[in-house]
Formats: structure tokens, C-alpha cells, sequence
């Protein structure tokens, strides 16, 4: 069955979209690549929506003056912003998306161990997101995404519950989601696949599952004991009442701050994917880039107060937290140089999906060495709360998350639909996106040093012109993102039918049909050989990556 | 402060931009000359713990040094010098409150002189802000329902922004001001311009109005602890533990009097929640940290033994 | 592979037993709290909650048994990150200059 | 896990029984995790306000029955002990006795239920619940001496006793309903002894929320109690 290539013009083989046509046959799916599908479909949808409010505030902002809405609306859209990218988008989009698809199929699985619960999850992910849209169209929330208390618990007369309990549905979609990684990865490879086998993909996504487990369920009571305290005005968090608002941001960054890893680290499981194919190259380091993997997700449990050095901690506490925090940098770092490292003597070819992987390198080390400033205590106490911030967590969770995702779509969106996407249009919204996104946000680094706050309706008149550069970026930054939603739908009808294995990559997944038959495989697979064996798959090299 | 801020920041930058532009050349450079070329294959490398260690360790190190200059620097931002000119800050939504020690108010506009040390004792009223001056390179959240301090020493005369730096509500943006920075000499006589009494002399008044006096006595022992001397020394509790009386200590024994009971003593002290406003309460505690010292009203001389050895005795009684 | 069958290694009357004692152990927990140990009246509470969890863990939820060798693993992993939450927290509360 | 239940037959993407037994059980184990991180957040909450308002925590803990709560503790325990030995009659194939023992846990459960209803009742009626009609006055301890208590601090308690047990009775009304069920299904002959993964992963999460109860006991109930 490997490497059967389909003619275009015959009928094509059964495979997990043609099996079955009714919405019956999607909505009640238990196949992970439907349900990947269906998070696709999600998941874009919330991105738009998000978007949508990104470009609102960046519009609010081209002027000092608050003329475009009210500050009240605004203060919604921002907080909309961030809850629908952080909860609907960020979060699922790489495991729920890539992950789903992929996990099963890279270790030879016919399936994840739950298939109902991943349904369920993805379930419990659209209850969410009505709750959140319902919310968004009933009058909004205006604490930003963060809900600290007692402005959330007392001072706000927005819909707090309700988006409360949104959030809290879809983290335990994200819980179910990650614990369904972690049983199929531990009990579902395929025989021969050792853990030093796995792909670097499998091993980044059981780190974030790592996170979703013993983070998501932390937040999710945080939540509980914040939408309790609204509603029957007690005092677990509201000093008035004998609460430390403290606490609340304690509770709420044990997880969000580890959240952020949850986002980046699948991204980087896709990026280690792609420079391994496109530099025909196993990983230089691949057992380091693995467990820095593993590392991140548990120092990442450790720094969380970095978030709160101006919030009133008491100093050692911040010189302790400050401290542990330096030490994510070490994982982060040996990822960098390791990618780096594997271009070295490779055999690199500048395919779609090898520019965001090239992107994403640049946009992470800086956003990743920005991280450092925040984490310098003296520094933070002037840079938090600012632009700087801003800036910092969309070049990591922007430029680091959609780089890897976009990549990793173009990269497996032959397998995903079996149609290959116009090469030229995405290198171009390839471009779009980099200068686009550089445009945007590298102007907020140094608005944030100057002093413009976070989250400000209008400011002083000496911020705008960085101001408006920042949002004539965003304004590429959204042509860059429009172009791939256009041509990848376009591909699903008009793009050439695709090889079951057009990169000549290695990996499990390459070698079933594109699009993968229902099971994945026609019999189990058993793994002989290493990860990234790349020495053993013919390098075709100048030769088009389309098979026909 | 803000020299020493920038100074940092600057070498943070500099590692940052070797850092990058070391990266960004190894791959632009390494893209180029191993591009896919016709009939050379990749070489497989399997990767080097020797580099590995070096690429882990070397950054360690560096980072180490941003940790300890960060450290250093936070201390001494977090740390306000004794001898500082002490001025109450509330915040609330939407505006900037101050009260100097002379009795001055302002409203979202604080006059202070140039080279004298000033520490901000702040609160809020009701959600969290935080006070962020971009040209003092310095910030700091104001709490509901305790003291956060911060302290600047400013240098150069001139109107500097004040923003609110913690998302409050609605006008959140708006909740702004200027910190007006001028000579000594331009300072006193700002400050002979305004009527009012000192803040401990408004806080002497409500003492007595209040009836605190009744109860804390200086005289004789009365059915309180006699708070002459307490501020900054250390208070043994009934439950043994022991605290220094300083500003939240205060503030917490008008506020929640059962929370922390002085050894000795009995729990009868009503509470004043509610009935003293955030600016009746920075008063009170004014005027009980003035009675640690000689002369109310002259700062710096507060961590000195309390005045009279009659004083000093009966802080030992408690 | 032969995992589940090595349950039986126990009798009713040994779950039965460790019932018993860890209804002595809810007892001694009782009778502790109404002795003054100053300080360590918690830590002795915390003490025998802890041994009756270990207990519970071990042998009615078969750890010991290695009916599932990730198991043990999987529930320290839990207790170890909430150790994380719990004393990173209190690093803060407890070297506040105030509380 | 629960879902299972219905189809005991070996589902379509496991190689064999015991790869899906070996997943099945894994999957609660790791449910299980999320739920100690879950009460954690109460327990740290719980810890921070315990060292903050120590006075008030033992005087709230005061007003709460040892007499109640221990009872409580030992039905929980004893459950726990019929649960083990419902796995053990699964094991063993012994249909009768294991729908016997399931049905004795969810007795004792909703004993518990019983109890803890009761409790809540008799805190309802001295407005202990957190609200706007909560009350303490100062309490007396047994020497008769005062121990202060301001009333928000004590409220401070109340809400996270009303939390803590609160969010535990919850998960025992869900391990009564998931035993109910699955006591039904093994009177049905759902179970052999080469399929009882429902009822030890069943059994798995009762343990658990034996164990938090086993904590929630004396941190709750037997706060500064000696004299």
C-alpha cells in the first residue's frame, strides 16, 4: 500500500471522506480525522472571529482618541480578543487540529484509546464556544481574559458567569483531549515503535497533554470559585470581605502561565517535522529535542508568578520565581540550536511549509529572548503591564503558534484532503504573514519601553505613529491569513490530487493513502527503523513535490 | 532609577541582539549553502552531547547574570530609603487621590521636589490598579484592602506621565495623570500655597472623634494598647506570634481589631470597616507612625528608640 | 501481559483487615486532635491522613499489586505538582513582610 | 471508561482485551490526577486562608460535628471496603455477590449523602452559610474563654467547607449513579471475569474520593480542638 499513487482520473479509493456523505456520518463520528476535521472547520471559525476583534482594536488604535467605539465596547473587544484566541484558538488549534489527525496515524494506531471521548470533547468544545458566542452577542465581557478578581467577582456588571463557564467547558474538552494523547501514545504504538522512535510531533503533544492534565482542572475551580463568588457574594477573593485577590491570580497562572506552553509546544513538534523533511535530515540532537520537550512542560509549573512581580508578592517569592524562570530558557534555547544544527550539511529545499518553518525559528528566538527581559526582575517592573508584554506574547503565541500550524497544514494538507494547495499563493501569503506580523508587532516592543500600558482605549499623542505602523501591519498580517483560507479551499476541488507521500518525508503517516483510509492503515504496522530515517528514503531531489 | 533600569536594559539587548542575529544568520547562511542541489544528499549527524551541554550551560550562565542584576536592581526598587518623605496614594475608578504629609491634596496630579527621596503608600478603594510612571522606569499594583509602597527619587524638573497600569474598568485609559516634578524651592512654595493641616493633625482629630482615645491611651494603660512608639517595632500577639506594627499592621487593627490581638489584651475593639474612608484611614495611620516619633511631622527618625524612657516602658508592657 | 489475574492474591479477610485499620487510623486522627501537640497537632492529622491515603492506594486500588505499573507513577505525578502549587504559593504568603 | 459499559465486546481499534483493559485502566488513572489538581486549587486556597485567619478557621471548625463527620469517615471507609471486594466478586465471576456489594456502596453512599445533608441543614439553620445572612457571633472555647472572630474570616471558612464538601458531594452523588448503573448492568451479566473494567475503574474513582475525604476530615473538622 505505500506510496500507491491514485491517477486522478479513476475513482479514489475509500478513504475516511468518502466514507460516508451524511452530516449524520460527521457529527456522530468517532474518527479522529473526522474530528480533526470538524475542530478544523471550529477552530478556523473562532480564529475569524477573533480576528475580527483583533482588527478592531487595531483600528480603535490608529487614532490617540478613543473615536471609533466606546471605551466600554472596547474594553469588550479586547477581552473577546483574548478569551476566543487563548481558549477557542490557541489552545486546541495544534492538538486538536494536527494532533487529532496525526497522533493516531504516527504511531501506527488505528485510532486514539477514547474515540467517543474525543467526540465528546470535541462536543464540549462547541458547547463552550456557543456559551462564548452567545456571550459575545448578548453584551460581552469586559475584564480581559485573565478575570482578575475583584474587578471580575464584584466590580463588573458583564456576563462573567456565563463566559466562566464557557472557559471552564472548554478546558475540559482540553483535559479530555489530553488525556486521550497520553493512554494512546503510552498503550496504542505499533509494534517496534519504541519511545526513541517516536516522532518528535508525538513527543511535543504528550508534553502539552502533560499540561492540560494537571493544569487545565486548576483553572477550571479558580473559575468555579470566582463565578461562586459573584453570584452569592462571597469573599474568596475579594478583600473587602477578608480575600486575597492574590490568590486568585496564583490559582489562575499555575495554569495560563503553563497554557502558553500547551499553545507553543505542539508548534514546535510540527517545526521539528518539518526541517527534518525539508533538510532530508534526522534531528541533530533528537533525544535532547525531546526531552526539552518533557522539561518545558514541567518547569513551565514553576515560574508561574513571573506574571506577578508588580502585583504585591512578597520580594523573595519574585526573586524565587524569577530564578526558576530562567531555566525554561535552557530547553527553549537547546530547541533553537538544535534546528539550527540540522540545517548543517542538509539538503534544504525552500518548500511552503519549510518558510514557516524558517519563520517560525526567527519570530520564537525573539520572542523567546523578549521572555528573558520580562523574567529580569528590575526590567519587568518597568515593562510589564505594557506594550513590551503584548508584543513579547504575540511574537511566541502568534509567530510561534499559527507559524507552526500554518506550516504543519501545508505540510500534511495532502494527507488531510488529498489535494495539494497552490505552491506560489502560499509562498506569497507565506511572505504576508512574516513581514506582516513583524510590521505589527515589532513597533509594540518599543511602544511597551516608552510606556504605553496594555489594554489603554486612547493614550498620549506621542505613541501614534508607532501605533499606526503597528496597525497598517496587522493590516498585511490579515491578507496573509485571508490568502491561505481561499486557496486551500480552493485546492479541495481544483488542486492537484496528491502522492500518498509528495515530501518523500518519513513517518507513519506517509506511508498510508492520502487521504487515509478509515482505520488508517490496511494492516498494523511494525516499525524497524529509527525516527527521521532519511538516509533510507530516496532523496528526490528538483523534482516537483506534486505527483502529478 | 531610571539610568540604572536603562543600563541593564541595554545590556539585555545587546545579548538579545547577538543572540538573534546569531541565529539568523546561522540559518540564513546555512539555508543558502546546503539549499537542495542536484546529486549531493544531506549527511546524517546524529548530534553531539558535548554541544548540547555547551549550548545549555553557556546561555545558563548568561542568563544567571540577568537574574542577579535584575535581583539587585528589583531590591533596591522595592526597598525605600528610611529618611523618605512619605505621600498617601488612593486609587479608585477612575482617578489618583494624594495626600502629602502637609495636609496637600491632589487629584490625579502629584507635585514632588526634585532629589528627595519620596515613598508612595498607596491603596485602592475598590479594584486592583497599578501605578506605572514610564519616565521613573517604575511600577507598582495598588491593592484593595492592604498597603503596596514604591519610591522614586526624581531628578530632572518636568511633567511625566502617570498611567494606571492594571486593566480597572471602563475608563481604565483615562485613569491617568501627571507626576509634576520641580525645584525644592518651587516645591515649598507650591506647597505654602495650600490651606490645610497636616495629615497627622487630621488624623490627631478623628483619634479623638473616633474615640480611639478613650481606649488607647498615652498617659495610663488603658483598655487598648498604647500606641505611642509601636510603629516599626515588633508586636508579641496573644496567639505568639510576633509582627512589626507597620502601615498594613495599622491599617489591619482599625479595619479587622480581632485579626491580630496584642498580647495582653482583650478583643473588644470594634471594628471600623465602613466607617472610615480610605483618606480618614491614611490619616489615622499617619498619625499613629508620628507618635513613634520625637517631633510628629519630621520624617527620617522613625527606626530611633522611641522618645522617653516612659514610652519605651510601657511598649514593653503590652 | 498477565496483569489482572494477580488481583486475587488477596483474601476478603485482608481487605477487610486493612478496613479495620484504617477505621483505627479515623479514630487515632480523632483522638489526636483533642491532645495538645502545640505545632504538630496538624502535622499529626496530616501525618495519619496520609498513611490511610497511601494505604487506600496501595492495596485497595492495587498499586501494590502492579495491576498497572503506570500507576504509581501517574498518581506521585499528581501529588508532586500539586506539592508544586501548594508550596510555590506559600513561598509567597509565607515571606511576605506582611500577611 | 464509564462508556465501555455498554459494549463489552473488544472495540474495533484495540489490538486485544488486554491492550484495551491496560488503556481503559491508564485513562482513569490519569482522570484521577486531574481530579486531585482540581481539589488542589481548594486545598491551596484552603491552606493560604488557614494560615491567614488561623482564629477564625478554628473557631469555624469548632461549630462543626466531630461525632458527624467521623461517622462519616468510617461509612466512606467501610464503602470503600465493599467496592474492593465488588471488583474481587467480578474477579471472581460471582454475579450475585458482586451486584450484592455494589448495591451495599451506594447504600452507604447515600448514607453519607444522608449525614451530609443533615449537616448542611443544621448549618442552614444557624446561617453558617456563606451569604448575605451568614452570622457568627464570638464563640466561647472550652474554658470558657473568647476566642474573637471577625465574620468575614469566618464566612472565609464556611465558604470553603461549603466548597470543599460541596464539590466532594458531588462526586459521590456521580459514584452513586455510575454504581447504580453498573450494578444494574451486572445483574444483567454485563461482567465475566475476563471483562469487569467498568467496575475496577469505577472502584478506581471511589477510592479517590474516599481519599480526599480522608484529608477533608480533619483539615475541616479537627482544627485546634484540644483545650
Amino acid at each position: 500500500m505505500a506510496s500507491a499513487v491514485i491517477p486522478a482520473n479513476q475513482a479514489p479509493k475509500l478513504n475516511y471522506l468518502n466514507n460516508g456523505h451524511s452530516l449524520r456520518s460527521w457529527l456522530l463520528t468517532t474518527d479522529h480525522k473526522r474530528i480533526a476535521v470538524l475542530y478544523l472547520i471550529s477552530v478556523t471559525t473562532f480564529f475569524f472571529f477573533g480576528g475580527f476583534f483583533a482588527m478592531l482594536i487595531r483600528l480603535e488604535l490608529l487614532t490617540p482618541q478613543g473615536d471609533l467605539m466606546q471605551a466600554d465596547t472596547y474594553n469588550k473587544v479586547f477581552t473577546m480578543h483574548g478569551m476566543i484566541m487563548v481558549f477557542f484558538f490557541l489552545i486546541p488549534v495544534v492538538p486538536a487540529v494536527l494532533g487529532n489527525f496525526l497522533i493516531p496515524i504516527m504511531i501506527g494506531a488505528k485510532d486514539l484509546a477514547f474515540p467517543r471521548i474525543n467526540l465528546l470533547s470535541w462536543y464540549l468544545y462547541i458547547i463552550g464556544g456557543i456559551l462564548i458566542t452567545h456571550v459575545m452577542l448578548t453584551g460581552g465581557v469586559d475584564t480581559g481574559w485573565t478575570f482578575y478578581s475583584p474587578f471580575s467577582t464584584e466590580y463588573t456588571n458583564t456576563k462573567i458567569v456565563e463566559a466562566g463557564l464557557a472557559v471552564f467547558i472548554a478546558g475540559f474538552s482540553s483535559i479530555f483531549t489530553g488525556l486521550n494523547f497520553i493512554v494512546t501514545i503510552h498503550r496504542m504504538r505499533a509494534p517496534g515503535l519504541t519511545w526513541s522512535r517516536l516522532p518528535l510531533f508525538i513527543w511535543a503533544n504528550y508534553a502539552t497533554s502533560l499540561i492540560m492534565i494537571l493544569g487545565t482542572p486548576v483553572v477550571a475551580i479558580t473559575i468555579v470559585l470566582v463565578a461562586v463568588e459573584r453570584l452569592f457574594h462571597l469573599g474568596i477573593f475579594d478583600p473587602r470581605l477578608g480575600g486575597d485577590p492574590l490568590l486568585f491570580q496564583h490559582l489562575f497562572w499555575f495554569y495560563s502561565h503553563p497554557a502558553v506552553y500547551i499553545m507553543i509546544l505542539p508548534s514546535m513538534g510540527v517545526i521539528s517535522e518539518l526541517i527534518g523533511c525539508f533538510s532530508r535530515k534526522r534531528i541533530f540532537g533528537y533525544k535532547f529535542v525531546a526531552l526539552s520537550s518533557i522539561a518545558i512542560a514541567v518547569i513551565g509549573f514553576l515560574v508561574w508568578a513571573h506574571h506577578m512581580f508588580v502585583a504585591g508578592i512578597s520580594l523573595y517569592a519574585a526573586m524565587i520565581f524569577s530564578f526558576l524562570t530562567f531555566f525554561v530558557g535552557v530547553p527553549s534555547a537547546v530547541k533553537v540550536f538544535n534546528w539550527t544544527a540540522t540545517l548543517y550539511k542538509g539538503s534544504i529545499s525552500y518548500a511552503t511549509p519549510m518558510l514557516y518553518a524558517f519563520g517560525f525559528i526567527g519570530l520564537f528566538t525573539i520572542g523567546g529572548l523578549t521572555g528573558l527581559f520580562l523574567a529580569t526582575l528590575g526590567i519587568d517592573v518597568h515593562v510589564t503591564d505594557t506594550y513590551f508584554v503584548v508584543a513579547h506574547f504575540h511574537y511566541v503565541m502568534v509567530g510561534g503558534v499559527l507559524m507552526g500550524y500554518l506550516g504543519g497544514l501545508h505540510f500534511w494538507w495532502p494527507k488531510i484532503s488529498g489535494r495539494m494547495y497552490p505552491e506560489g499563493w502560499a509562498k506569497l501569503s507565506a511572505l504576508f504573514v512574516f513581514v506582516g506580523f513583524n510590521l505589527t508587532f515589532f513597533p509594540q516592543f518599543i511602544l511597551g519601553y516608552v510606556g504605553m500600558p496594555r489594554r489603554y482605549w486612547q493614550y498620549p499623542p506621542e505613541f501614534q505613529v508607532l501605533n499606526v505602523l503597528s496597525t497598517a501591519g496587522a493590516s498585511v498580517l490579515a491578507v496573509g491569513y485571508l490568502l491561505p483560507m481561499i486557496y486551500f479551499l480552493w485546492s479541495l476541488r481544483y488542486g492537484p490530487i496528491a502522492s500518498d507521500n509528495p515530501w518523500h518525508a518519513a513517518g507513519l503517516e506517509w506511508k498510508t493513502t492520502s487521504p487515509p483510509p478509515t482505520f488508517n492503515f490496511e494492516e498494523t504496522p511494525v516499525v524497524t527503523w529509527e525516527a527521521y530515517n532519511y538516509d533510507e528514503i530516496p532523496d528526490k531531489e528538483l523534482e516537483a513535490p506534486v505527483a502529478r | 532609577m531610571s539610568g540604572q533600569v536603562d543600563a541593564l536594559y541595554i545590556y539585555l539587548l545587546l545579548v538579545a541582539g547577538v543572540m538573534t542575529a546569531l541565529i539568523f544568520v546561522a540559518v540564513t547562511v546555512l539555508a543558502i549553502k546546503y539549499r537542495r542541489v542536484r546529486g549531493r544528499e544531506a549527511q546524517q549527524i546524529e548530534g553531539s552531547t558535548i554541544l548540547e551541554i555547551t549550548w545549555s550551560v553557556i546561555p545558563f550562565f548568561v542568563m544567571l547574570t540577568f537574574f542577579i542584576w535584575g535581583a539587585v536592581l528589583y531590591f533596591k526598587e522595592r526597598t525605600p530609603p528610611a529618611d523618605s518623605t512619605e505621600i498617601y496614594v488612593v486609587a479608585k475608578q477612575w482617578m489618583w487621590k494624594f495626600e502629602h504629609m502637609e495636609g496637600q491634596r491632589e487629584i490625579n496630579e502629584l507635585h514632588v521636589p526634585t532629589g528627595q527621596n519620596i515613598k508612595l503608600i498607596m491603596t485602592s478603594q475598590d479594584v486592583i490598579h497599578s501605578f506605572f510612571v514610564p519616565a521613573f522606569r517604575l511600577k507598582q499594583d495598588v491593592l484593595p484592602g492592604r498597603y503596596t509602597t514604591l519610591w522614586f527619587k526624581a531628578t530632572v524638573p518636568g511633567r511625566y506621565h502617570l498611567f494606571c497600569a492594571e486593566y480597572c474598568g471602563t475608563n481604565h485609559s483615562g485613569m491617568g495623570g501627571e507626576i509634576v516634578v520641580m525645584e525644592p524651592r518651587d516645591y515649598a512654595q507650591w506647597m505654602a500655597g495650600g490651606p490645610a493641616a497636616p495629615l497627622q493633625e487630621t488624623g490627631k482629630q478623628l483619634f479623638a472623634t473616633l474615640g480611639c482615645a478613650t481606649c488607647h491611651r498615652s498617659d495610663v494603660q488603658g483598655r487598648g494598647p498604647n500606641l505611642v512608639g509601636i510603629y516599626n517595632k515588633p508586636v508579641l500577639l496573644e496567639d505568639g506570634r510576633t509582627v512589626t506594627a507597620d502601615e498594613n499592621y495599622v491599617r489591619e487593627s482599625i479595619l479587622n481589631p480581632t485579626a491580630k490581638i496584642v498580647n495582653g489584651f482583650k478583643p473588644v475593639m470594634p471594628t471600623f470597616q465602613g466607617i472610615v474612608s480610605e483618606e480618614q484611614l491614611n490619616a489615622l495611620v499617619a498619625y499613629v507612625k508620628s507618635l513613634a516619633q520625637p517631633t510628629p511631622g519630621s520624617a527620617g527618625l522613625q527606626n530611633e528608640p522611641a522618645a522617653s524612657p516612659a514610652q519605651t516602658q510601657k511598649t514593653q508592657v503590652q | 501481559m498477565s496483569e489482572h489475574e494477580e488481583h486475587t492474591t488477596h483474601s476478603q479477610g485482608f481487605y477487610i483487615a486493612i478496613g479495620v485499620g484504617l477505621l483505627i487510623g479515623t479514630a487515632t486522627t480523632v483522638g489526636a486532635a483533642f491532645v495538645n501537640l502545640g505545632p504538630f497537632n496538624p502535622v499529626v492529622a496530616l501525618l495519619i491522613a496520609t498513611i490511610k491515603a497511601i494505604v487506600v492506594v496501595l492495596f485497595f486500588m492495587h498499586v501494590k499489586d502492579a495491576s498497572e505499573k503506570l500507576a504509581g507513577a501517574v498518581v506521585l505525578s499528581g501529588f508532586f505538582f500539586l506539592a508544586i502549587l501548594i508550596s510555590l504559593s506559600l513561598a509567597d504568603y509565607l515571606t511576605r513582610s506582611w500577611r | 471508561m464509564e462508556h465501555e459499559a455498554h459494549n463489552p465486546a473488544l472495540l474495533h481499534h484495540f489490538v486485544d482485551a488486554q491492550q484495551q483493559k491496560n488503556a481503559a485502566s491508564l485513562g482513569m488513572w490519569l482522570f484521577l490526577v486531574t481530579e486531585i489538581m482540581f481539589f488542589g486549587g481548594m486545598f491551596c486556597a484552603y491552606l493560604v486562608y488557614r494560615l491567614k485567619y488561623f482564629n477564625a478557621f478554628a473557631a469555624g471548625s469548632q461549630q462543626l460535628s466531630i461525632a458527624l463527620g467521623a461517622t462519616n469517615t468510617a461509612v466512606l471507609i467501610i464503602s470503600s471496603v465493599t467496592v474492593v471486594l465488588a471488583v474481587k466478586a467480578a474477579e471472581a465471576g460471582k454475579r450475585k455477590v458482586l451486584v450484592g456489594y455494589l448495591a451495599v456502596t451506594v447504600l452507604l453512599g447515600l448514607t453519607f449523602l444522608g449525614i451530609k445533608g443533615f449537616e448542611y441543614r443544621e448549618k442552614f439553620e444557624r446561617h453558617h452559610v456563606p451569604g448575605p445572612t451568614f452570622q457568627f457571633t464570638d464563640t466561647f472555647d472550652d474554658n470558657g474563654r473568647q476566642i474573637p472572630v471577625d465574620s468575614n474570616e469566618a464566612q472565609l471558612f464556611f465558604s470553603l467547607y461549603f466548597a470543599m464538601t460541596g464539590m466532594h458531594a458531588l462526586h459521590m452523588i456521580i459514584g452513586c449513579g455510575l454504581f447504580s448503573v453498573l450494578a444494574v448492568l451486572a445483574w444483567r451479566g454485563h461482567y465475566s471475569p475476563g471483562y469487569f473494567t467498568p467496575i475496577e475503574n469505577a472502584g478506581l474513582y471511589w477510592h479517590l474520593v474516599d481519599i480526599i475525604w480522608i484529608y477533608l476530615f480533619p483539615l475541616l473538622y479537627l482544627i485546634s480542638r484540644h483545650s
